[in-house]
């Protein structure tokens, strides 16, 4: 019943902070829409007790892309956009065909009737079944994901050669 | 940017050192009470302030002989108008570097502290709150009338009226300034005697050249006149 | 570190517009020591422009003493730089003596030494108090300066009745003598200065934070301070010894033994300005110490009348002031008035230098060598 | 909804919820009197009970300044966000108080209720403390960017720059805990440490410890890292713009996060709750935990009053290229003195313990009377039974009392204990050293000339 109660409380808020973010014309405030956005995905992730996922999605996604994001527009002039004005396109029916047809597909499995008990396997979710998962049978994965973004940085400081701006590539690393 | 060096760590020890020795020695606090109020005593309005007249308070280093708030004017014991000093001769007013003095003088004379018939103020306003207590006015005064009080409460609820001193206001006994100023006030005195004395003597002396001279006129003019007979 | 962009040219990128960011510092701002006002353009946090905007505190001090008595003015000569209102009486009574011609009397001349001293001494400790708080100290620097300032203006409102507005200074000695005990209050305040110095010197001198903040920031090159007109520690921390006391050897300092800390030229930054100002409190210290063994007995002031009419002549009065030359200039016309009455002042001329040493820098250091410039605005605007 | 959950709840956040708050009132009287002694002034004196003049040592000047705060007006700039404006503030305290959730702090009322005494047990308390004191960093942002004020926006444009920095050497030195307790829930790292086995006596654990303290010191805006609130260059910085209740939500918000991250360097470094006496009064641990945490807070208040403003360049380098390689660094050499460490000692303590079962359990024969007792075998032994326990304090006390009394192998884990304790401190200060040479400036005191 609690767990209903706070899994829809957060659902509501993730499909409200995902809209505002689309639908405000002030970057800032959609960016911020979307933090609430990433923040409710962590407590949904919380409550499928995948702490170390709701962790991580903090800490990535509001901790390291959400700043990415306000660097990037403090860059922009005229951040705050219009809001009054509504955004209407001409291609608006083009566009909700497509978000229909993306939705048609990703719950394609539910229409079909696939069996998800068979997916989804007991785990323990412990970091520390996390971590040894990650260093026992993914450790290759694991290896090349490091080098990958460790070639990305090298990369990000020789592109940039400034001094200051290395500091938004670790991060985001 | 280093903290493996020893600054950082001399400057905390020194730090440290102030924070403990406030506790210990007075003399390391930038503030002190003032010696004068009493330890349990706490003020709580101004009138908890030493503000009665001519209390000379004891700490000199907030108040002492030298001290200048704003000025008053000086009358020798008697009644104040009778007595006052002052003959608006407009010196101070003329030099008053913000110009915060104004006098109006009397239509007719009136006998002073000496007797003499003299002019006085009619009207001797000083503005304190254009005032800057630079004690010029003090400085030019031939008469000794006017000197700088040491009072310092002057606070009031009127900000136009209020901050116009006027002449009754302004007016304060040569005894009252010998209690705020005592050092001050008697070297004027022995000034004042010796000026006055040397202008009896001055006098005298003038009034002794003239008589020797009005004597050598009537002497000469004898003389003449014997000339004039004999010629 | 600092190459001064006198020319700042804004990178410009394909498709990619910027701009600078515009802030007016000022006039009121925590760190522009009054009413001062720098119209600071930025890239990032790099001043790439700096106009230093002042006369908020204009108060026509040189047409007003044009306008009234030679001494009516001494009091206003307080008001300059409210800080050091000793030197400046004694800048003023410098000028003024040249034209009336009046001796000295001895004991009035030493006196002039030791306020003049103390001032420096409450200029300099107050000066480092709020330039280490400019940068960023929590005040606790600038609290012990003060400490040290309250006991000095203790003693200049036992002499002079006044603390910061002393007025003391006349033509040809001073006001008044000072009181009974004045003497051995001063001997032992100045005997206890040099601990004072010592403990600041370890609070402050070798703090690795002050050291890279001040190091290399504001550089002032020997040729631009001397074409500038800058004088006082700001010149020697540039590197050229030029001390009145020692050229003019006004009063009597050619009496006492003393010397004038200056650099060798090389940097003249920001740490270096600081340092002098250390090092020459040490010198104060032992200028006082002489003059208080030396000070005779006798009068104040010498013959001289409140309202005097000056022969016409041009002079110019000038003593090394805690800031620097600090000169007065007269033009007498025969009249109980100056003709021409104008104030050489050294606050304002050493911040002509300002946005030279700004360029290029942070906002964090234009902050600091506006500190370390020590200006007072009552001076600067006058 | 159950009963027993809400009684849970309540009992893990109400304790969290009033204590800290008080003890933020408490701080910033402590902040100001001792700042005013370090300033040789007398700081709050006055304020004490209302309408008597009982002073207290102005212990009411806190409840004073929160009246003036929340009776002052709110002022809102023309042209600001109004919104955000007023989210930010609020912003800024949600993160700090939840992140108090993940300290291990037991509550001595277990006695009285049953329940649970920590708010979380989270696996990962640590990284969802990093995770979610990050957040602070938006809060500032937002108040910088809401305000409409260059000011606020330099300010807060500093705030994500350090903030986003410092995190960086702030993690990789908690990583190190991490890494030798193999967990990062609170409660294991806590009671890793009991018996004063505290990280911060290994010399890793004191560089981590250094280095932690310094990024918590950037983290929270202390001086002198204190740039986002710069008053000498950005008036007030990201807060310029604020008054009234907003402001001391602000205040609070940074209050919080120190007690927070002080929290968490006792957590990882000073042993928890650990303390003397805790053997008779269990519930001492709180106050311990308490205490270090205003320990800490009070070396913040005296660095404070000590030390100027670091420059925003000489800021970002000295986190990046001196704390971050320094704390990597430190990892690599945790890593390998314990391995060396841990490898030698557990060989030897293996041996002694055999020495004394050895006669007993090895093949039958030959050896039947009991071994010769050599000086110092039974603390030794002792050392051994504490080393297994991985009570390294209890372990190195018995051993030296063992090597004390002659006990060769007992002597040679301590050489080895000491010795790589000393050589890590070294290495520690020449990486240090040699990293301090690259990165600063040439600042060193001068000479000066002068003329006679």
């Amino acid at each position: 019943m609690t767990q209903e109660i706070t899994f829809w409380v957060l659902a509501v808020i993730a499909v409200l902070g995902a809209l505002v973010a689309v639908r405000r014309r002030n970057l800032i405030h959609g960016v911020f829409a979307l933090m609430i956005f990433f923040a409710s995905l962590s407590g949904l992730f919380l409550l499928l007790l995948a702490e170390f996922i709701a962790a991580v999605q903090i800490l990535v996604y509001i901790g390291a892309v959400g700043i990415l994001l306000l660097f990037a527009i403090m860059l922009t002039e005229r951040v705050t956009g219009d809001d009054a004005r509504d955004i209407t396109s001409r291609g608006s029916f083009w566009g909700w065909a497509a978000a229909l047809a993306v939705l048609v597909v990703l719950l394609l499995p539910a229409i079909q009737g696939a069996d998800l008990s068979q997916v989804a396997k007991p785990i323990n979710p412990s970091v520390k079944a996390l971590g040894q998962q990650m260093m026992e049978p993914y450790v290759v994965t694991l290896e090349v994901l490091a080098l990958l973004l460790t070639a990305a940085l090298i990369g990000a400081v020789a592109a940039s050669q400034g001094g200051e701006k290395t500091k938004e590539d670790t991060d985001d690393a | 940017m280093s903290i493996l060096g020893g600054g950082i760590f001399k400057g905390m020890a020194v730090t440290l050192r102030n924070f403990i020795g406030s506790y210990f020695y007075k003399e390391r606090l930038t503030t002190n009470d003032y010696e004068w109020r009493a330890k349990d005593k706490l003020p709580q309005s101004i009138g908890d302030y030493p503000k009665e007249e001519g209390e000379q308070l004891r700490d000199t280093t907030t108040v002492n002989h030298y001290s200048r708030n704003f000025p008053m004017l000086l009358h020798d014991t008697g009644e104040p108008m009778d007595t006052i000093r002052c003959v608006a001769c407009q010196i101070c007013e003329r030099e008053c570097p913000p110009q915060c003095i104004y006098i109006e003088k009397s239509t007719e004379k009136k006998e002073n502290a000496d007797g003499k018939p003299q002019f006085y103020p009619a009207k001797f306003d000083i503005d304190v709150s254009v005032c800057m207590s630079c004690q010029i006015c003090v400085e030019v005064c031939p008469f000794d009338a006017i000197v700088m009080n040491s009072q310092f409460e002057l606070s009031t609820p009127n900000r136009f009226g209020g901050l116009l001193v006027r002449r009754d206001d302004l007016l304060k006994s040569n005894d009252y300034y010998h209690k705020i100023h005592p050092q001050e006030a008697a070297a004027r005195d022995q000034k004042m005697v010796a000026d006055k004395a040397a202008k009896e003597a001055k006098k005298k002396a003038a009034a002794e050249k003239a008589k020797a001279a009005a004597e050598a006129r009537a002497a000469a003019a004898a003389e003449a006149e014997a000339k004039e007979d004999t010629e | 570190m600092i190459t001064a962009a006198l020319n700042y040219e804004l990178l410009q990128q394909e498709g990619l517009e910027t701009s600078l960011l515009e802030i007016s510092m000022g006039p009121h701002h925590p760190s522009t020591h009054g009413v001062f006002r720098m119209d600071v353009k930025l890239d990032g946090e790099t001043v790439v422009e700096l106009r230093p905007v002042f006369g908020y505190l204009h108060r026509n001090h040189e047409k007003l003493a044009e306008n009234m008595t030679y001494l009516s003015s001494m009091p206003f000569t307080d008001r300059l730089d409210y800080f050091n209102s000793m030197t400046n009486n004694w800048a003023y009574a410098l000028a003024a003596e040249k034209l009336i011609e009046v001796e000295v009397p001895e004991r009035a001349e030493y006196l002039r030494v030791i306020m003049a001293e103390l001032t420096r001494l409450v200029n300099h400790v107050t000066l480092v108090g709020f330039f280490i708080n400019d940068l960023g100290a929590l005040g606790t620097p600038l609290m012990y300066a003060f400490r040290e300032r309250e006991k000095i203006l203790d003693l200049f409102e036992q002499a002079s009745g006044a603390r910061m507005m002393c007025n003391y200074f006349r033509f040809g000695g001073l006001r008044n003598d000072v009181p009974e005990g004045w003497l051995d209050r001063t001997r032992e305040l100045v005997d206890r200065f040099p601990a004072f110095l010592d403990e600041y010197e370890q609070l402050l001198c070798e703090n690795e934070i002050i050291l890279s903040r001040t190091q290399g920031v504001g550089n002032l090159s020997r040729e631009l301070a001397i074409n500038a007109g800058v004088t006082g520690p700001m010149l020697r921390a540039s590197g050229v010894n030029y001390d009145l006391r020692k050229v003019d050897a006004y009063g009597i300092y050619d009496r006492f033994k003393f010397r004038v800390p200056y650099t060798d030229g090389d940097t003249g930054d920001c740490y270096d300005r600081f340092m002098i100002r250390m090092l020459e409190m040490r010198e104060s210290v032992a200028i006082l110490k002489q003059a208080l063994a030396d000070i005779p007995e006798g009068d104040i002031i010498g013959k001289v009348s409140k309202v005097f009419k000056p022969k016409p002549a041009e002079v110019y009065g000038r003593i090394e002031g805690p800031k620097g030359e600090l000169g007065f200039y007269l033009i007498a016309d025969g009249t109980t008035k100056p003709y021409r009455y104008r104030v050489r002042p050294p606050s304002l001329i050493n911040l002509t230098v300002l946005r030279d040493m700004c360029l290029g820098g942070k906002i964090a250091d234009a902050v600091i060598i506006l500190g370390s410039i020590d200006i007072v605005l009552g001076e600067v605007d006058r | 909804m159950s009963f027993e959950l809400i009684k849970d709840i309540l009992l893990a956040t109400v304790p969290l919820l009033v204590i800290f708050p008080s003890l933020f009132a408490f701080t910033t009287w402590m902040e100001r009197k001792a700042l005013a002694r370090i300033q040789n002034r007398i700081g709050p004196n006055k304020t004490g009970i209302p309408c008597t003049r009982i002073g207290l040592f102005g212990l009411g000047q806190p409840a004073a300044d929160g009246i003036k705060m929340i009776f002052k007006e709110d002022i809102v700039p023309r042209g600001a966000d109004k919104l955000f404006h007023l989210l930010a503030p609020i912003l800024a305290l949600i993160p700090a108080m939840l992140i108090l959730c993940f300290l291990p702090l037991e509550f001595p009322w277990g006695k009285f209720i049953s329940g649970k005494v920590q708010a979380f047990m989270l696996d990962s308390a640590v990284i969802f403390f990093f995770a979610i004191s990050g957040l602070a960093t938006l809060a500032i942002f937002m108040a910088g960017w809401a305000s409409r004020n260059k000011y606020s926006l330099l300010g807060g444009m500093r705030a994500v720059a350090q903030m986003v920095s410092y995190e960086i050497p702030l993690l990789l030195s908690a990583v190190v805990v991490v890494m030798m307790v193999g967990s990062l829930n609170a409660k294991e790292i806590a009671d890793a440490q009991t018996g004063f086995n505290w990280f911060v006596f290994t010399p890793w654990g004191l560089a981590a410890f250094v280095i932690f303290f310094i990024a918590a010191l950037a983290e929270t805006n202390r001086s002198p890292f204190d740039l986002p609130e710069a008053e000498s260059e950005i008036i007030a910085g990201y807060f310029t713009e604020y008054s009234g209740f907003k402001f001391a939500l602000f205040f609070l918000g940074e209050y919080i996060a120190m007690f927070a991250i002080s929290g968490l360097a006792v957590t990882l470094f000073l042993g928890a709750g650990d303390g003397p006496f805790l053997t008779s009064a269990p519930w001492l641990s709180v106050v311990w935990f308490i205490a270090k945490i205003f320990g800490l807070i009070a070396v913040m208040i005296w660095l404070r009053g000590t030390l100027p403003r670091l420059r925003v360049d000489q800021l970002m380098a000295f986190a990046w290229k001196f704390l971050l390689p320094l704390s990597i660094f430190n990892i690599l050499l945790a890593g390998l003195t314990h391995f060396a460490l841990d490898a030698r000692v557990a060989a030897t303590s293996d041996a002694i313990l055999y020495s004394i079962h050895a006669p007993h359990t090895h093949s039958g024969e030959a050896n039947h009377e009991h071994p010769k007792p050599v000086a110092g075998q039974k603390e030794a032994v002792m050392g051994a039974l504490h080393y297994t326990d991985k009570n390294w304090m209890g372990a190195m006390k018995w051993f030296s009392k063992a090597a004390l009394k002659g006990h060769a192998q007992s002597r040679s884990i301590l050489g080895w204990g000491f010795g790589i304790w000393a050589m890590s401190l070294i290495v520690l200060y020449v990486m240090a050293k040699g990293l301090d040479n690259v990165s600063r400036s040439t600042a060193k005191p001068r000479e000066y000339l002068y003329a006679e």
